[in-house]
């Protein structure tokens, strides 16, 4: 399996990084997730991401290892962006290239799932009012419960 | 009983509030992250608040998500933080 | 909800596709998926795709449409591919844009399994003793129990 | 009984073994899949091969799938093809 993650303050390319997976050939799905900045009506000026140097790249070093050990993935690519970033910008690009549609999409909603509870970021709001941290949610939390083995 | 060196790390809600980032302490050999706990608290005010069991934190040994019973290694790089927000 | 349907033999852009989706203000999370031609170890030279003109574009538009009654969706892209195709070419295309992340997975998955089940598309393949009807799996008829309400 | 003309399309590996892409039958009103399924078995040969119950098929009346008990309104485009591969 081969696993590129980034952390980075630029903008990425989903063009660029889907064709660094998806040529191989023995690829017959690759699953993409792209998390935006996204207006709460009217109300949303931008935000800034803050993140943990060194611990974010090994947890998602980590949550990755997982899914390739619990569904057969040729390549997982993931890069999150932090600092500042304006409305309608790209947040995380997530990329899982499998032999199967069943493994790709499993994987990549794992491992979501994880980096939303485990990947130490952090995002502050700017409104019109000022700037606030995001309160985590319990529905991500909760998320977890799923991927529990019995 | 020996003592040890830690370095503490805070980030993001939590690093604002006590306006601390980093800071070094020393702890008992074999202190647990709860004995840790208990001893920012003893500071009062915002740390009591934050640590004392009204707000939820998260805490990492060496980058790994830790529980409060978890023992802390000498030298470790201990992080408390919010929960976290990405993705 | 946004819907774009298309059935050509030219292939087609992921690039392209999702930048056509993504600037919505009100889009967070843009899930896509990509269907390629799988090698088979060393068996596979290429494929052949047949469909059912108007018949397709009819189906594919009822099933985003129930896709779109079940999850909030700002837009959907379906793309597929007929005609010759070789290894490692792109088949299909599915872009899912919400303001939700799980209303994203669920509803890509949700179309990629009614598409597998109610689209009329034939594959071909062709290997080096001939060309042969690809059969049906029972486990893509198995995957739409996941979506029956009680 | 009246009479109505349908169009039968066959697709994929039925069109290949049957060496039919489309033709045209006239059935009796308020005839349904079963009784078109049924006079394709009785031409025998691959007919009844393929339609006879020893392989999965599909239908569709009018690009909408459809099952043996539908009846099949007049003018009707009926399609019989192999379960769907595509995706």
């Amino acid at each position: 399996m081969d696993v590129t993650i980034r952390v980075q303050e630029a903008d990425f390319s989903l063009a660029d990084e889907y064709a660094l997976l998806a040529g191989r050939a023995e690829v017959g799905a690759v699953v993409a997730f792209v998390g935006l900045v996204r207006d709460v009506p009217g109300r949303l000026a931008g935000m800034t991401l803050e993140h943990y140097p060194g611990m974010t790249e090994k947890q998602l070093g980590m949550i990755v290892a997982q899914a390739g050990e619990r569904w057969p993935l040729s390549a997982v690519t993931v890069v999150h962006r932090v600092g500042e970033l304006k409305l309608s910008e790209q947040i995380v690009l997530l990329l899982v290239a499998s032999a199967h549609r069943d493994a790709a999409f499993a994987a990549s909603q794992f491992i979501m799932d994880f980096l939303k509870n485990e990947a130490p970021f952090w995002k502050k709001e700017t409104t019109g009012e000022g700037a606030a941290w995001v309160e985590a949610k319990d529905s991500d939390a909760a998320a977890l419960l799923r991927w529990s083995r019995e | 009983m020996a003592s040890m060196t830690i370095r503490v790390l805070y980030f993001a809600r939590l690093r604002d509030v006590l306006r601390t980032s980093e800071e070094t302490l020393a702890l008992p050999e074999g202190a647990t992250l709860a004995d840790l706990v208990a001893l920012l608290v003893a500071r009062g005010g915002d740390w009591a608040t934050e640590f004392g069991g009204a707000r939820v934190f998260r805490a990492a040994i060496n980058q790994d998500m830790a529980s409060l019973a978890e023992v802390i290694p000498a030298d470790a790089e201990v992080a408390l933080f919010p929960p976290v927000t990405g993705g």
